[in-house]
């Protein structure tokens, strides 16, 4: 440590042991990696993605693209023709995708129902737009509330079903569009349990019968009630499980088949999924490998819902709205082999 | 500090306390040292084991997951091992935090420890030998060396990891992975935009392709009689009133029409003159509860509409703008809003290479707007200094195509795909109407009580510079547009006057004095200059030199708007009436 | 004593040039000066990836998630909090997502729970977040938090970020916040 | 044709995301019928957002630095205000914005004029320049937390054989270039990024750079300011500065008796000594070797240019989106059996592989200039390092180099004509 001991290593020394420490500091600094994260931290679906391909017993067939942005609802008649809502336009086509007609409408419709007299109704968040069979602009239901967020449309001769998310109810309206019933809320009395939506993922439809029936996403599950409001049966399946559903809102979409089978589509999990008139899960529509490699699948601060809407049209195939794809995807189910 | 620097104490020598500060280096070093490696070694094991990727707890995890029912021996199990492996997360995070302190503890006092040995042990300043000339020479050149030396082996190394390197990235075309169909096929299968020889089979706006006043076509016809019908192939009316001219693309004509309340576009069969569809449009977001006032001049349904491809554009006084499709489904529409100035929307759509142009003339703000065909979204919008009636134009030149406007001073070019202004020259004044046309690389635009400019262009080094050739200032244009042959430019003024200036010089080659005004602007037509006035009566003559009338048909129905030119047809909007000539194979 | 003798007016030239250019460039570049700024996340970009945790200067990252409470579901079966798969839904360690155990639940009403996050546990993965934007409503989301941040001149997360999420906003504005917008406009 | 469907496709995008973006938001929270109210969203401000105090601490420690330096020349007094500057400057404000990365802000907003640098980062890199005008260097001498950290640990320095200080001290100027080259190519701040003490400060960097600047302290023990030295790309301008200082450090406050013993002072090569009598070598040789030099100038120059332009695919890998790039077209040609979190994160993203490519090559296009203007400049660095050499400028005494000179401070006490004059000074007192 003295200084004669430091003044006798030469001079070049000295020179190498900069250069060392110049080379290491630039070596190091260039190999300079931040640890990965490590999977403790990274979240994992795993196995419960998985879908055994035996119980996919739907097969894709060519998907209709209407040539409309922002493709987010889908509806279809018993008479044969398929619509589809997006940003401003309605289309209508026949059920190999030919395009019937198009008709201009204010705004994105998210969700739509067409009635058996073949009026379309349009939900755009707080109000509903009638479009008459032809195209012309009817009406606008307005007045829903400043709450109103309608997620869901269905139609019978004489009511409409309006889902609204925001206030957790389904309205009854009549043609015209006057209240005549509020179904699902909180009622002890009626054994209501009342509907738990958490998420703007709240769907109605009708079954073969005519029987309206809403989903509960908070309890996983369909509730069937009568036109005034009374409950007539409920069915929940929570699970992570094939056969029900997971997250903390799901189904996000249902629709019946001709035969009274339930198409129910889900989210977090993306598959489509066929149960019987008894509930009993017949098979996979398309699991979440169909909904996959789209363009946007883990975008950003997007809720990863891949489904607009779902439908089942008159030769009982079922419709996904695909957002990501802006198309319908088209399924089919397999012949029995 | 003074008296310590008097005293000098860098270079006094202190046995007993630098015994004492190496033996407290000495501690403080060894201690640094065990606590250096202790953390190295805290971060490996980190690294190699993180405590919450504990292995074992995934396993139980995944075996609580396959039992169907919770196994409560299993849970508890999973619960322990949890809770320690969190601990020992955050233990280890609290280790490192704790062994960084101590470490730049321990580093203080050592090296405070140190400098106190060092002060205390001085090395006296040593007189060095001073180095003799050979001796700093010597050094220089080595330095010298060295510098040269590393440079060359520098550059060496350069090149040498620069031709090692593998580019890395495909080039365009080369093995591009076939991707997933993306919103890229989507749009893709939108229909491709028209291109410039499109447009030129076309009469897509204002004053033909381009709305510069020069019909595509070689022949128009010659004869036609409004009284008998002779030469009328169909003669249709327009449900609404508007000064709009007709347009036409392929097998449709397309007219606009406005009161106060309804705002409609009609698509009228090119041959046949049969209404094939009418649209009402809807109110958009902003369209104004009531309608904004417009003078008698202007209308609910000035601007002329425009036709690009399977697109049709129409605006209106109320500011809205929509775009339809060739079977009138709306495509998109949105209100633009009212320009704040004394003739409202009055300027006519022009559309380009997918983009449609929109003069928006508002006092305060004057602006330009290029929109996209398929969506209605801005794509650019350029600041304009002042306002005017007239259209845009867009005139092809070498290098590219230029948007021309007039305004209430300035005659301004814009590029059309990106909005940058090309060239500006002060050239007018007053409340311009006629547009802007052109001969060769002569810009042209003239005004009533102002003055007729033309400009030249002259491109060099791909830059665009104008410079005005010469003015005049006699018999000028209201409202009618001028128009051009390649060496005259040919003005209507509304008092009936018919002028044709020399594109060099400006002088004027005749004049000749009509009994009607024109307010329809002429068209040039192949060798033919055709001018409808006021009254209805066509005047057509060749683009001579001296005046030389070819034939003057009438029509008998006063004629504002600027009749179409397309196919040997002409399409003449009057006011209650759109009307389609054809010729006798002339 | 130290005062040079002015013997190279020409080294005053050069001086006032070199002072006049400097003190110029910097006075055009800082035209209009800026204020000071700091680091957040656009959750709108952000694709959960968890380097936050790893990235940041700092151990544990100055990045913690944050809670929108006005728009959370306030769910049962939480996908922020649970396991994908748990057995049950309750606060049983074999149940929760969570590394460090950073979220708490509390009960509310039927059906409804609170989740808040406890910020000194929180490390910042992102892991609830991704949870909770595959089956919730996106109300757990990843931000840096001011009084952590020690505002790095070139934030070392920015850098690493693949989303290109992270980015500088005034220092008043302090953070780029999930709220509930009513009414107006969607923005594009 | 493939730029607008690019724009349709984004705005396709835009409206896609506007509209989901929207049901997340508008969405009502549950209301609750026990009263619950939910608790208000913690979000602190930074604790102290005004960096112009930071500024004005600046200042003053500039001005004390040279007060000490050219008026006291009191070696403790600058050690004294070193250990302030590192407290504050580095463990107290953790040592960020330092002048030395402030630089990049200027460089940003110098080449982008969208880009505004915020008042207290342009005070940060504008005074120590000022003062070097000046007075030298007292920047590096007291203030600059990452010289004082490393002058604390000089205790034992020995100084470096100068030809090889003299090819070290280049390296400065190519990492000023690369610096450069990185913020104008968008490429990130690269002082920031490896900045070896800032890790200290803060107590949190990566493991390698904590390690880097380790190694970097230990040297420093016996390497005087290694960083300083060899690394600092602000050192460059402020040698540039201090070369015109008006009042720059001197070794003797009187005349110089030529003892020599202040060499044995400086463990940073920055004394001149004084040129022998006897010329070292002939005149001519002289003249013609500085002659050659100047008309080769041009030649050295364009080779640098011509180097970097070839090496502008190496350089270009600063830049993130070669990067990812290069790591894409490696997954798909099957180098690389896994994906990092930056190459999934973009297939799971809109962006196609053909735009990234294509933005790729932009990049890599954008690089090939400025790569040659890098090469440019350092092959005129070197030109006139060789220049520098080759003219022998007659010396009486011995000097502070000023450019290399730091004002340290630590000279003075070796100086006897200093200490004649404290003796002085003291009796006065």
């Amino acid at each position: 440590m003295s200084g004669e001991g430091t003044g006798r290593i030469p001079p070049w020394m000295w020179a190498l042991a900069a250069v060392a420490t110049v080379g290491g500091v630039a070596l190091l600094a260039s190999r300079d990696r931040r640890p990965e994260p490590p999977q403790s931290f990274r979240y994992e679906m795993g196995d419960l993605e998985r879908v055994d391909p035996a119980s996919v017993i739907f097969s894709e067939t060519a998907p209709i693209e209407p040539e409309i942005l922002a493709l987010h609802a889908v509806a279809a008649t018993p008479d044969g023709r398929i619509y589809a809502a997006g940003e401003g336009a309605v289309a209508v086509c026949d059920l190999d995708g030919a395009l019937l007609g198009r008709y201009a409408v204010m705004g994105t419709p998210t969700c739509m129902a067409v009635a058996p007299d073949g009026e379309i109704l349009l939900g755009m968040t707080d109000r509903i737009a009638v479009i008459e069979a032809g195209g012309a602009p009817k009406a606008d239901w307005t007045g829903l509330g400043d709450q109103a967020h309608v997620t869901a449309i269905v139609a019978d001769a004489e009511h409409v079903y309006v889902a609204d998310a925001g206030n957790r109810v389904v309205l009854c309206l009549d043609r015209q569009g006057n209240p005549m019933a509020r179904i699902g809320e909180e009622d002890a009395a009626k054994d209501i349990p009342g509907l738990i939506v958490p998420s703007p993922y709240f769907d109605v439809a009708l079954d073969d019968g005519g029987a309206l029936w809403a989903v509960n996403p908070g309890r996983h599950g369909l509730e069937s009630y009568r036109p005034n409001g009374e409950l007539i049966t409920a069915w929940y399946r929570p699970s992570m499980e094939i056969d029900g559903f997971c997250g903390c809102c799901n189904p996000c979409h249902v629709a019946f088949r001709p035969d009274g089978t339930l198409v129910t589509a889900e989210k977090g999990i993306a598959r489509v999924k066929l149960y019987s008139v008894e509930r009993k899960l017949l098979g996979v529509v398309a699991g979440p490998e169909a909904f996959r490699g789209g363009p946007t699948e883990a975008f950003s601060g997007d809720l990863h819902v891949p489904f607009g809407d779902l439908a089942v049209d008159a030769r009982g195939r079922v419709l996904v709205i695909d957002v990501n794809r802006n198309a319908i995807r088209v399924f089919e189910e397999k012949e029995p082999a | 500090m003074l008296k310590s620097k008097a005293k000098k104490p860098e270079f006094v020598a202190d046995r007993a306390a630098r015994r004492i500060a190496v033996g407290v280096a000495a501690v403080s070093g060894l201690f640094s040292l065990v606590v250096c490696v202790l953390l190295i070694a805290n971060y490996v094991q980190v690294r190699a084991a993180d405590p919450l990727d504990n292995p074992e707890l995934l396993r139980l995890r995944e075996r609580l997951s396959a039992s169907p029912e919770a196994d409560e021996a299993l849970v508890e199990e999973i619960r322990a091992l949890d809770l320690l492996s969190r601990k020992a997360f955050f233990t280890s995070q609290a280790h490192l935090r704790m062994g960084g302190r101590l470490l730049l503890i321990g580093a203080a006092v050592f090296l405070i420890a140190f400098r106190l040995a060092a002060r205390w042990n001085p090395r006296l300043p040593a007189r060095q030998a001073g180095t003799d000339a050979p001796a700093q020479r010597r050094a220089i050149a080595r330095t010298r060396e060295l510098v040269s030396g590393i440079a060359v082996i520098l550059v060496l190394a350069a090149l040498t990891a620069a031709y090692m390197t593998p580019t890395g990235i495909p080039a365009p075309g080369e093995a591009a992975p076939p991707d997933t169909p993306g919103p890229d096929a989507v749009a893709e299968s939108v229909m491709p935009y028209p291109s410039w020889e499109d447009m030129l089979a076309q009469w897509p706006s204002f004053r033909g392709p381009g709305g510069f006043g020069v019909a595509p076509c070689a022949t128009a016809p010659t004869a036609w009689d409004g009284d008998t019908g002779a030469g009328i192939r169909w003669k249709a009316e327009v449900p609404l009133p508007g000064f709009n001219s007709p347009v036409a693309w392929d097998d449709r004509v397309y007219v606009s029409g406005a009161t106060d309340t309804i705002r409609e576009v009609f698509c009228f069969d090119a041959d046949t003159g049969e209404l094939r569809w009418r649209q009402a449009l809807p109110a958009f977001p902003g369209t104004p509860g009531t309608p904004p006032d417009v003078t008698e001049d202007t209308g609910y349904a000035a601007p002329t509409m425009a036709v690009h491809g399977p697109w049709a554009f129409a605006l209106f006084g109320t500011g809205d703008l929509a775009c339809f499709d060739v079977d009138g489904a709306l495509v998109w529409g949105r209100n633009i809003g009212v320009p704040d100035n004394h003739y409202g929307h009055s300027s006519s759509l022009i559309a380009l290479d997918g983009e449609l142009f929109v003069q928006f003339d508002d006092k305060k703000q004057p602006r330009l707007l290029a929109l996209d065909v398929a969506t209605g979204n801005e794509v650019w919008v350029a600041q304009r200094s002042r306002i005017s009636w007239a259209s845009p134009a867009l005139m092809p030149t070498e290098s590219g195509f230029q948007l021309i406007l007039a305004s209430e001073l300035d005659v301004d070019a814009y590029r059309p795909d990106t909005g940058a202004l090309l060239w500006t020259e002060e050239g007018l004044d007053g409340e311009v109407a006629p547009s802007p046309t052109f001969s060769g690389s002569t810009v042209f635009v003239a005004n009533e009580y102002a003055m007729a400019t033309a400009i030249r262009l002259d491109t060099v080094d791909g830059a665009v510079q104008s410079e005005i050739a010469w003015q005049w200032e006699d018999s000028l244009p209201e409202v009618a547009s001028p128009t051009s042959s390649a060496d005259y430019f040919y003005i209507a003024t509304s008092m009936g006057e018919i002028v044709c200036l020399d594109v060099a010089s400006g002088e004027p080659e005749w004049a000749q004095e009509f009994e009607q005004g024109f307010y329809s602007s002429p068209i040039r037509v192949g060798d033919r200059i055709y001018a409808a006035d006021l009254k209805g009566t066509t005047h057509i003559f060749t683009t001579g030199a001296a005046f030389e009338s070819i034939a003057e048909p009438r029509l008998g129905e006063p004629v504002y708007a600027t009749p179409g030119y397309f196919a040997n047809r002409i399409y003449l909007r009057t006011e209650q009436h759109l009307m389609c000539i054809e010729g006798n194979g002339e | 004593m130290t005062s040079d003798p002015n013997r190279f007016p020409r080294r005053d030239f050069i001086r006032a040039a070199a002072a006049l250019g400097v003190g110029g460039a910097v006075w055009k570049a800082a035209a209009p000066a800026g204020g000071a700024t700091v680091w957040q996340i656009d959750p709108e970009k952000c694709v959960q990836c968890g380097q936050c945790a790893t990235h940041c200067v700092l151990n544990p990252s100055a990045v913690k998630c944050v809670h929108s409470y006005e728009i959370c579901g306030y769910c049962d079966l939480c996908g922020g909090y649970l396991q994908p798969g748990a057995k049950d839904r309750d606060t049983g360690a074999e149940n929760e997502l969570c590394p460090v155990s950073a979220i708490k639940r509390t009960y509310i009403e039927d059906p409804f729970f609170q989740y808040t996050i406890d910020e000194d546990l929180c490390v910042g993965c992102g892991k609830c977040v991704k949870g909770c934007a595959l089956f919730g409503n996106g109300s757990l989301y990843l931000q840096v938090k001011q009084d952590l941040c020690v505002h790095c001149n070139e934030c070392a997360i920015a850098r690493a970020c693949p989303a290109d999420a992270f980015r500088r906003i005034p220092a008043e504005q302090g953070y780029l916040l999930k709220t509930r917008r009513q009414g107006g406009p969607a923005q594009e | 044709m493939t730029g607008r469907t690019r724009i349709l496709a984004g705005l396709a995008v835009l409206i896609l995301l506007a509209a989901r973006g929207w049901a997340e938001f508008r969405f009502p929270m549950p209301e609750f019928e026990s009263g619950y109210e939910q608790p208000e969203l913690h979000t602190p401000l930074p604790g102290r957002t005004n960096d112009l105090v930071d500024a004005a601490v600046l200042a003053a420690a500039l001005a004390i630095a040279a007060w000490l330096v050219l008026r006291r020349r009191s070696r403790p007094g600058v050690f004294t205000l070193t250990a302030f500057s590192l407290i504050y400057f580095g463990f107290w404000r953790e040592g960020c914005v330092c002048p030395v990365g402030s630089l990049q802000n200027v460089a940003e907003a110098v080449l982008d004029p969208g880009v505004a640098v915020p008042a207290a980062i342009m005070w940060f890199f504008l005074l120590p320049l000022l003062f070097a005008l000046f007075f030298g260097r007292v920047f590096c001498a007291a203030v600059c937390p990452l010289g004082a950290i490393q002058e604390v640990v000089a205790v034992r320095p020995v100084p470096v054989p100068r030809a090889a200080d003299q090819v070290l001290r280049l390296i400065p100027y190519a990492y000023l270039g690369v610096t450069v080259l990185g913020v104008a190519t968008g490429s990130g701040y690269l002082i920031c990024r490896y900045d070896p003490f800032v890790g200290f400060f803060r107590q949190g960097a990566s493991f390698n750079l904590v390690l880097a600047g380790g190694l970097l302290l230990v040297a420093g023990m016996f390497i005087g300011r290694p960083y300083c030295r060899y690394l600092c790309p602000y050192g460059v301008l402020l040698g540039w500065m201090s070369r015109f200082a008006k009042w720059p450090p001197r070794i003797t406050p009187g005349e110089c008796i030529q003892c020599a013993l202040c060499t044995d002072a400086c463990p940073y090569g920055a004394i001149n000594e004084p040129t022998p009598d006897t010329p070292p070598e002939p005149r001519r040789q002289g003249v013609r070797r500085l002659a050659i030099l100047l008309l080769l100038t041009p030649v050295i120059v364009a080779v640098g240019g011509a180097t970097g332009l070839a090496s502008h695919a190496v350089l270009a890998r600063l830049h993130p989106t070669i990067r990812l790039a290069e790591r894409i077209a490696a997954e798909d040609a099957g180098d690389f059996a896994e994906m990092t979190i930056e190459s999934e994160t973009f297939r799971a993203s809109r962006t196609t592989t053909a735009e990234l490519y294509e933005e790729a090559r932009r990049v890599r296009a954008d690089f090939k200039g400025k790569s040659a203007w890098l090469g440019a400049f350092l092959g005129l660095v070197i030109a006139c390092r060789l220049i520098a050499l080759a003219v022998v400028r007659k010396r009486e005494d011995y000097e502070a180099d000023r450019v290399a000179c730091v004002a340290c401070a630590r000279c003075f006490p070796y100086c006897p004509v200093e200490n004649k004059d404290a003796q002085v000074e003291s009796q006065e007192t």
